[in-house]
């Protein structure tokens, strides 16, 4: 993993609500190499997907800025007949929700034959044999069959290896899946999560994986991005960042998920702000640690590289503390 | 005499079908399901998508009619719909999935949280107030807010909302059918602090159902593996988590990602293991139609569903 | 903030759907408009009827027959010498009461089976849909032409009765499917679990959480029963000549020497007609807009 | 499918048999019998008393009603009290008429209904959009019959380019070739006059459905696979929401049924119809009668074309 | 023979639209000062504008609001347009003159023996079916065959059939044979009638023939329902039907064999056109001719309408108000009159015709072109007519005069009359709906009454459909005291069947003795004097006068345009459809521009 597949620098994708643009992905810059996966990280609403579609452009009306470079070819400002080439070829997704993704009306088998034709020159049968071996490829019992099929007659995650087929069948230089498994149970979560990385093997693509679930990243991801109101807040190595957590953000979301030995959960208080009432100024997680001294934070939060490799917004890291760490001391050391 | 007692519990959906769209089949949601819980315990129910839990939880409070099997709370057979008396009605409660679709989007949060207290007492507009005010303390949201509209609220919020309606009437046993799986994980924590600290306060019983078995293993003392309509396994926490038996329990289990990356390579050798496993030894544990057998008691706590030892 | 300031907190109540509906009318300036304009008018014709004389109106003058619009008569007269503009305020009287009234009277029917339907489900609601299916294919307007000429006595009452018997059907079914949905949502089930009863789950529930819909579908009906009354009228099956309408002024039309030399027997109640449904209509988008956005915020 | 269908079927006929109940009650409630017109009134009444026998009207209304079906199903509705005639033979005649103007009608209504739609769809909220849908908007809040009237007006009499009454011009032999486009050529304005405005409905339901399919995820995903915009719309957009309107074929009829009765009265076109309310008026009510029934019938027809209809073209239904 | 007829323009007609002409000198019909019209402005016959063209076509229009029934055939038919597209192909074998008599200038000539009892016809050599196939005496007694048969259901048999020797028995079937009817030889045929009458000189006779060799087939119960009625059906008239879209045209070429010589054109098109699109079709030219223009839209046309020329008649058809009387004694097969019927004193109907204006009426309504009737036997019949009787003038003081001499007073001051007896006075109106002023009409005579203090309404508040009018009034509805109807009467002046006592028609259910004696003695042997029969009948009008059981309200006039390209046509009652005498100046009609 050495080669740098694609680069983005200061991003920024706004929507228009009410007239006024808001950045949902306010200056987010990441690179992912090549056989390399990037989790990305963060509570609903903080810009995962809002990242995703901007890096294949599919966003209907959202304004985009700064760069995204793949293998050095800049999306943002490509022509859409370029866009419609690199599309399903050179970069791919996998959508979240495997109910709604695929067209109802399509048999199964022409909806994977469609990414085939778009971009390959194949004869009608060669295709049709291509697709049966994706299918075969995902996983899917009776590939056959299951050409023929509508996508209400397969389960929610049989459709998730439909999708997946379509979006590797190209061998795609970077694969991006948006919540791949969030919509699925943990067995077929386990069983969709090794096939990425089967695959990751196979193609050697550059996988983004967004999810919710830490538990996902620990165990695919390479590095881990940590998205906060629509900015990455943390930015290191997967083991780097589970065992040494900085940002507060991080610190919290860890914290919250249930574990061995501990009674109380950690809560983070407060709620993500909707896009129009988003901090713009400061840092944009001041307002969840309110016990944080205002001093703590930056003018304006940058990602400051802490050690090679590991990015951190924001100065309110250094010193931060739990509020429930602090009654535990007193009332220990009461005792 | 067992707090709440399922006895063999069965309830069947038809499958309409054929020409004249009568029922040519059933789907057997739950299929001969028993057990029995304890007043001021957590009961965790686990299972995969549809393996049935809901619809346990929905028949013993009346909301799915019972087809086969029997539901005794406090000794009192309360198995027909009929047989739910107010009583038994103000005793058990539920707690729904969906905060957003399970309050009423066009009444005010007072409304929502005195209907039960209306059904059930002659109050005043006052000590109405004073009584949600008093329940939205509790659950802390400011009590000041009884008349705003549930979509002011946050997720976290709203799950708040619904807890406090489910307590106004003070009940014995609260069935939570997947009470956070709506939400972020944050919030998630949140509310799960908060099931927990009312119920030593108001000892409540908690019927948990969910399909996340960290959230199930942080919260439950009894633990009861469903899959397609039937218990596999069932035991305490240490039982199932310690020491699982059933092949489907090990997989589920080994299915749960873990949250150390480091254990990455340990953790996936480990889930192969245990599906090549499964896959192996699917025949020992299902029957021919592919479900789970009656289950055995192992240990006083500890049931699985194994065949029947012949000899 | 805490229980005293009671006050207060009743003062920031939230707004109540009638006052949200209002509100979007408020900013949809079209339909504002298009509401003004519809209330005038209703208070008008119905203001102005109450001073008008109908047998006054309706009186023959053989010494007026086909003149045109003066200081007399603001839009000239028919060919009985009547006054045009008196008979065009009644008729819009006429035609808008009956709208009313079919609409009301379909609806409550509609409604009312929608929710039983929808809400009972199973059986209940298998017979019933088979019922208004049957109901859907009849071939209305000429069932209720036929009953029009075959009973003898019919008047306001009885017309209505008949056009809302064939024109329940929608609302009905929309009615069903949204309280099909309302029902599984976890909030009627709750209710349920809270010893709410199945009546007052319906009405105190579930009905609020359909009234956006119900007051839209209520809206355009009334459009297109204003419209079905004057296209009966025309054909000459609505209301007898000695009670005006839109519609039996519109048939004057038919007449090819007032289409082309007389427009002020016809042109007024055309642009009337063509007036009344668009605001209708304008009002009857702007709510449903309202309602749902409504319901993405819910 | 063909279970669905076979069902569907099984429908169909209890709605057929209530149907002609309707009908025949509603043939009992009027005025008047079979009798009342066929006889001179200056026949001496026992004559008058022994023909209703021999007809057996006075049978109980079960034993009527069954030899009155006996009697449809051999295609027998009875007789024409005013043309003297049977009433299936005088309805052959009108039948064509109206079934001519409804195809005109539904060729009209589809040629301008499907390009308005799809362009207001596709390009939603342009100029081109917002002029058709302010002809929908327009289209809505105007009466078929003032529409009619002044396209009448205006082609038929003032600029005189088409036929303003009748379906064929008088002379041609029938069958042939010219009797056909002359036909046609009198179903011209009157169908164009109700395609017009019943083309609103479609339109808006069309834009409304092609807005919808747009923002499906399924969209996203063919966008994801690098379709291009173009196929995006025909493969994808157009072809998921057109089903819809493919069913709606079949409602389409019930439209075209009311709308008949208006633009056949006023371009006194002689279809079914203006037949009715002939028929309704000088109180011939065997055949009212009968053109309930069978409008009815194909209302019912329509339906079940439209769900058989939509159960080809959606798989989800197929399947079942 | 008199039958019941339609309000309005073009509604249900009658018997063979036979007609008579009157006032046909004014050639100039430039339009009158108010718009009022007059009968007397129009002429029956076209005003020939140049030399007919060889050959041409033309296009007739049938104006009416419904189709034709096409049943044709004379005997079968029943709907007046049926009789418009019938007389174009076939004819009446006996031809008349302008007071209704028989001529002997028809396709058969005639005399009479045995007290006028006896009639002896014989056809024309040269009179052919259209078929080549000659017209026998054989194929005119078939007619009555039909017509008389058991299984007849056609409206034509009347008294005028059952006069004949022998009618009855064969009608009742129990003789295969009319006897009093028969064959001489091919050409020539007899027929016995039992009573002498004058009415059956003035269109009494059947003088239709039937083509024998095509029906003989068909049963007489199925003749209505015939191709050789319905599709192809064939006459001896100057044209042959070609082909016939049913309900709305017919297509006719010209018969070269005709037994009066060729016709002029080529071909003749007859087309329905509806009342409301008739001017449009006159003035693009779509139409030459239509058969009877509304009247209530001429005005609008008069000035601008240049392409055409309006021929007129007095129609012999009238309006009136009747007053039920009685009630129709179904087992004595008469009238019975009842002494105490709301209406029953004179003195309150004579006001009631006192009260109203009908020739502002005929004015208003119909720009003159409908005008004031005075008694029951219009000026269609000028040999008939008595234009001296003094009807009650338009006088509301002197209608309230009456009525106070009578004892009608507002003895309660609710500004209505009561009767003289002191109980309310409610009369209850009944009038039918069709055409645009029917309503008004009747709004005006209920407005005219209450003027006087009579409390007249419309029954049920509103107007009747044509035929559910029609039965109430004839079932004598209890709830109508007095009704707006309409006569259209046939070629013979005899108002027995409309008056008589035993005549079911007589709705106003009203008989005396005078009047029994007078209608008898109109149509005995007697009156076969024409003077006679003249003093007769203006007895009898003067009597309906004083006794009014109805009172006319107003006569009528038919307008019949005709394109200027057209030539010798013509309205008039002894034209005798001569349509081998039309023809066109040039090839298409004119237009305005
Ligand atoms: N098309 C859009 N128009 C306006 N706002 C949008 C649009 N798409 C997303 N947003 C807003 O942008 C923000 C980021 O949304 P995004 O979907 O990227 O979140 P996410 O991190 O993917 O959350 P989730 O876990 O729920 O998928 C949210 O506040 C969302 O409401
Ligand atoms: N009303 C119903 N009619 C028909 N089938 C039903 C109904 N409710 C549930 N089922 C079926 O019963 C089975 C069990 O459903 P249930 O909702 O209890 O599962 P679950 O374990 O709660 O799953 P989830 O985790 O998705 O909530 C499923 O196969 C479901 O499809
Ligand atoms: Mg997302
Ligand atoms: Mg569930």
């Amino acid at each position: 993993m050495s080669k740098e597949l694609l680069k983005i620098e200061n991003l920024k994708t706004s929507f228009r609500i009410e007239s006024e643009y808001y950045a949902a992905v306010d200056d987010v810059s990441l690179t992912l190499h090549k056989n390399e996966v990037l989790g990305i990280v963060g509570e609903s609403g903080s810009g995962k997907s809002a990242l995703a579609f901007s890096i294949m452009r599919l966003h209907n009306r959202a304004k985009i800025e700064g760069k995204v470079l793949l293998n050095n070819k800049d999306i943002v400002n490509m022509s859409k007949s370029n866009l419609d080439q690199m599309r399903g070829d050179e970069m791919a997704m996998i959508f979240q929700d495997p109910l709604t993704a695929l067209n109802p009306l399509m048999p199964i088998g022409k909806q994977i034959e469609e990414v085939l034709l778009l971009h390959k020159k194949m004869g009608q049968n060669e295709r049709k044999i291509k697709v049966i071996e994706l299918l075969e490829m995902v996983g899917i019992p009776r590939p056959k069959n299951v050409y023929e099929q509508f996508p209400h007659e397969l389960s929610g995650g049989m459709r998730q290896r439909v999708i997946i087929a379509i979006a590797i069948a190209n061998e795609p230089q970077l694969l991006i899946a948006d919540e791949p498994t969030t919509a699925l149970d943990v067995t077929i979560q386990a069983q969709i999560l090794d096939l990425i990385r089967d695959l990751k093997e196979k193609i050697h693509a550059g996988i983004i994986l967004i999810t919710h679930d830490l538990g996902v990243v620990a165990e695919m991801a390479d590095r881990v991005a940590v998205m906060y109101a629509g900015q990455i807040v943390e930015i290191a190595e997967v083991h780097t960042l589970f065992e040494n957590p900085l940002h507060p953000y991080t610190k919290s979301l860890l914290h919250s998920v249930p574990q061995e030995g501990e009674d109380k959960l950690h809560v983070i208080q407060g709620i993500v702000p909707n896009l129009k009432n988003l901090p713009r100024k400061g840092c944009r997680f001041a307002a969840r640690i309110p016990w944080i001294d205002e001093s703590a934070h930056e003018e304006n939060p940058d990602l400051h590289e802490v050690e090679p490799g590991h990015f951190v917004r924001c100065t309110c890291y250094e010193n931060f503390y739990f509020p429930e760490e602090v009654k535990e001391e007193q009332s220990n050391g009461i005792s | 005499m067992a707090f709440l007692e399922v006895k063999d519990l069965k309830v069947y959906f038809p499958i309409k079908g054929g020409i004249f769209n009568r029922t040519v089949d059933h789907i057997k949601a739950v299929d001969g399901v028993s057990f029995e819980l304890e007043e001021g315990k957590t009961y965790g129910l686990v299972g995969e998508s549809g393996s049935g839990k809901s619809t346990t939880g929905r028949a013993i409070i009346g909301l799915e009619e019972v087809t086969g099997g029997q539901i005794f709370f406090n000794g009192k057979d309360i198995t027909s719909q009929k047989s739910k008396d107010k009583a038994f009605r103000k005793d058990v409660q539920m707690i729904f999935q969906d905060p957003y679709s399970s309050l009423n989007p066009r009444k005010r949060v007072i409304d929502i949280i005195a209907e039960p207290i209306r059904n059930f007492e002659k109050l005043t507009k006052k000590e109405e107030i004073m009584r949600v005010q008093s329940l939205l303390e509790i659950v802390g949201i400011s009590p000041d807010s009884i008349y705003k509209y549930p979509h002011e609220f946050s997720g976290g919020q709203r799950q708040r909302i619904g807890v406090a309606r489910a307590i106004a009437l003070k009940p014995k046993l609260i069935i939570a059918d997947e009470p956070v799986s709506a939400l972020d994980v944050s919030v998630q924590a949140q509310v799960l602090n908060f099931l927990k600290d009312i119920q030593s306060e108001l000892n409540l019983t908690y019927l948990f159902i969910s399909h996340d078995l960290g959230i199930v293993k942080h919260m439950c003392d009894d633990i009861s593996i469903m899959y397609k309509g039937r218990y596999v396994e069932q035991g305490t926490r240490n039982d199932i988590f310690e020491s699982p038996q059933h092949i489907y329990t090990k997989r589920l289990i080994a299915a749960i990602p873990d949250i150390n990356p480091r254990n990455r390579e340990e953790q996936f050798n480990y889930r192969n293991k245990i599906l090549d496993e499964y896959n192996n030894a699917y025949n020992d544990y299902f029957d021919q139609a592919g479900l789970a057998f009656n289950l055995q008691s192992i240990s006083e706590s500890h049931k699985v569903a194994l065949p029947q030892q012949k000899g | 903030m805490e229980i005293q300031n009671m006050k207060e907190i009743e003062q920031t109540k939230s707004p109540s759907t009638i006052n949200i509906l209002i509100k979007e009318l408020y900013r949809d300036k079209l339909a504002l408009v298009s509401l003004i304009f519809f209330t005038l008018v209703t208070l008008f014709v119905f203001g102005l009827s109450l001073f008008l004389d109908q047998s006054e109106i309706v009186k023959v003058d053989l010494f007026a027959i086909h003149e045109p619009p003066s200081d007399q008569f603001i839009l000239g007269t028919d060919y009985g010498g009547r006054d045009v503009f008196g008979q065009l305020i009644i008729g819009t009287r006429n035609s808008l009461a009956i709208g009313f009234l079919v609409t009301l009277i379909s609806g409550v029917f509609g409604i009312t089976y929608g929710l039983v339907s929808g809400y009972f489900g199973g059986h209940v609601d298998n017979i019933m849909m088979r019922i208004l299916d049957f109901f859907n294919v009849l071939p209305f307007l000429f069932i209720i032409i036929v009953f029009v000429a075959i009973v003898p006595d019919y008047n306001t009452i009885t017309f209505s009765l008949i056009m809302a018997a064939f024109s329940w059907m929608g609302i009905a079914r929309l009615i069903r499917s949204k309280a099909l949905q309302e029902k599984e949502l976890d909030y009627a089930q709750a209710s349920k679990t809270l010893a709410t009863s199945n009546l007052n789950i319906i009405f105190k529930q579930v009905l609020p959480n359909i009234a956006s819909l119900i007051i839209v579908t209520m809206t355009l009906n009334l459009a297109s029963n204003i419209g079905l009354e004057s296209g009966l009228s025309f054909l000459g099956f609505g209301f007898p000549e000695s009670t005006p309408s839109l519609g039996t002024l519109l048939s004057y039309a038919t007449n090819p020497q007032t289409l082309e030399f007389r427009w002020w027997i016809w042109v007024p109640p055309a642009v009337l007609i063509f007036l009344l449904m668009l605001s209708v209509r304008n009002v009857g988008e702007a709510l449903k807009r309202a309602a749902d956005a409504r319901q993405r915020r819910g | 499918m063909w279970k669905f269908t076979v069902r569907r079927l099984f429908i169909t006929i209890p709605q057929i048999i209530l149907l002609s109940v309707l009908v025949f009650l509603m043939a009992q409630m009027m005025p008047g019998d079979a009798l009342s017109g066929l006889l001179d009134p200056n026949v001496d009444p026992a004559t008058i008393a022994e023909q209703r026998e021999r007809l057996g009207l006075n049978n109980p209304w079960y034993v009527q009603y069954k030899d009155w079906i006996a009697g449809i199903m051999q295609g027998d509705f009875g007789q024409s009290f005013r043309f003297k005639m049977p009433v299936t033979e005088l309805i052959g005649q009108r039948m064509e008429n109206t079934i001519i103007l409804s195809v005109v009608t539904l060729i009209f209504t589809y040629l301008i209904a499907l390009p308005l739609g799809i362009i207001s769809g596709r390009y939603n909220d342009s100029l081109l959009d917002q002029g058709i849908s302010g002809y929908t908007y327009v289209g809505f809040a105007t009466p078929l019959f003032i529409f009619a009237l002044v396209m009448l007006w205006v082609f038929g009499y003032y600029l005189g380019w088409l036929p303003t009454s009748g379906s064929v011009q008088p002379g041609l032999e029938p069958g042939s070739f010219q009797y056909y486009v002359s036909k046609f050529h009198h179903a011209f304005l009157p169908g164009l006059s109700m395609a017009l405005i019943q083309v609103v409905s479609t339109v808006q339901y069309l834009r409304s459905e092609i807005i919808d399919t747009k923002q499906k995820d399924f969209i996203i995903t063919a966008r994801a696979k690098g379709a291009t915009e173009r196929r995006v719309y025909n493969k994808h957009i157009f072809r998921n929401s057109l089903l819809p309107i493919a069913a709606f074929f079949g409602w389409e009829i019930t439209l075209l049924i009311t709308g008949t009765v208006f633009v056949e009265r006023i371009f006194s076109y002689p279809g079914m119809g203006v037949l009715f309310l002939e028929s309704i008026t000088q109180r011939d009510f065997s055949v009212a009668n009968t053109i309930v029934l069978l409008f009815g019938v194909a209302n019912i027809l329509g339906a079940l074309l439209s769900d058989i209809i939509l159960s080809i073209v959606d798989p989800r239904i197929r399947i079942k | 023979a008199c039958n019941s007829g339609g309000s309005d323009e073009g509604s249900e007609g009658s018997d063979s639209g036979e007609g008579t002409e009157e006032g046909s000198e004014g050639e100039d019909e430039s339009g009158a000062e108010d718009g009022i019209y007059s009968i007397e402005d129009f002429s029956a016959a076209k005003t020939d504008e140049g030399e007919a063209m060889d050959g041409g076509s033309l296009t007739y229009g049938l104006v009416t609001d419904t189709v034709f029934e096409g049943t044709l055939s004379w005997n079968l038919y029943s709907g007046a347009p049926d009789a418009e597209i019938l007389q174009i192909f076939d004819e009446s074998l006996l031809s008349i003159d302008e007071n209704y008599s028989y001529t002997q200038d028809g396709a058969a000539t005639f005399e009479t023996s045995n007290e006028n009892k006896t009639f002896t016809f014989t056809i024309g050599d040269n009179v052919n079916w259209h078929d080549g196939e000659p017209v026998t005496a054989e194929d005119w007694a078939y007619s009555y065959e039909i017509i008389g048969h058991p299984d007849y259901t056609g409206i034509r048999y009347d008294s005028s059939f059952q006069n004949i020797e022998g009618m009855q028995e064969y009608h009742a079937g129990e003789s295969d044979t009319i006897s009093g009817i028969e064959v001489i030889d091919e050409k020539t045929l007899e027929i016995n009638y039992k009573v002498a009458s004058p009415s059956l000189l003035a269109g009494g006779i059947w003088a239709y023939a039937t083509p024998k060799h095509i029906f003989e087939d068909i049963p007489v119960a199925e003749m209505e329902e015939a191709d050789a009625v319905r599709k192809n059906p064939i006459g001896m008239g100057p044209f042959k039907v070609e082909s016939i879209v049913p309900g709305e045209s017919v297509s006719y070429t010209a018969n070269e064999d005709y037994w009066q010589g060729a016709p002029k054109l080529d071909e003749l098109t007859l087309k329905v056109v509806a009342p409301t699109t008739v001017a449009q079709a006159l003035e693009t030219g779509e139409v030459d001719i239509v058969d009877s223009f509304p009247t209530d839209q001429y005005p609008d046309v008069a000035e601008t309408m240049t392409n055409v020329e309006f021929l007129g008649k007095i129609d012999n058809a009238y309006t009136y108000i009747g007053f039920k009387l009685g009630k129709w004694d179904a087992d004595a097969g008469k009238v019975q009159m009842d002494p105490d019927a709301k209406m029953a004193d004179v003195e309150l109907r004579r006001a009631m015709w006192h009260a109203v204006d009908n020739d502002a009426v005929g004015e208003r309504f119909y720009n003159g072109l409908r005008w004031k009737a005075t008694t029951l036997i219009g000026p269609a019949y000028p040999d008939y007519h008595n234009a001296e009787i003094e009807v009650p003038a338009y006088d509301p003081e002197q209608a309230k005069q009456i009525l106070e001499d009578a004892g009608y007073k507002d003895t309660n001051d609710d500004g209505f009359r009561e009767t003289p007896d002191g109980e309310e006075l409610v009369i209850n109106f009944a009038s039918m709906s069709g055409g645009d002023t029917a309503e008004p009409i009747a709004n005006y005579y209920i407005q005219a009454w209450e003027q006087v203090g009579l409390k007249v309404q419309l029954l049920e508040g509103r107007l009747h459909e044509f035929n559910s009018f029609y039965d109430r009034v004839e079932a004598d509805d209890p709830d109508i005291d007095i009704y707006q109807g309409a006569w259209s009467t046939g070629s013979d002046v005899d108002p027995s069947g409309l008056y008589g006592a035993e005549a079911p028609f007589n709705y106003p259910r009203y008989e005396s003795e005078e009047s029994t004696a007078l209608i008898t003695e109109g149509n005995s042997p007697e009156s076969i004097d024409v003077a006679h029969r003249q003093e007769v009948y203006k007895e009898w009008q003067e009597l309906m006068v004083k006794d009014i059981p109805v009172f006319p309200t107003v006569y009528r006039a038919v307008l019949s345009p005709a394109n200027e390209r057209v030539v010798g046509y013509s309205i008039a009652t002894d034209w005798n459809y001569a349509w081998h005498e039309v023809g066109v100046t040039e090839d298409t009609p004119q237009t305005v521009e």
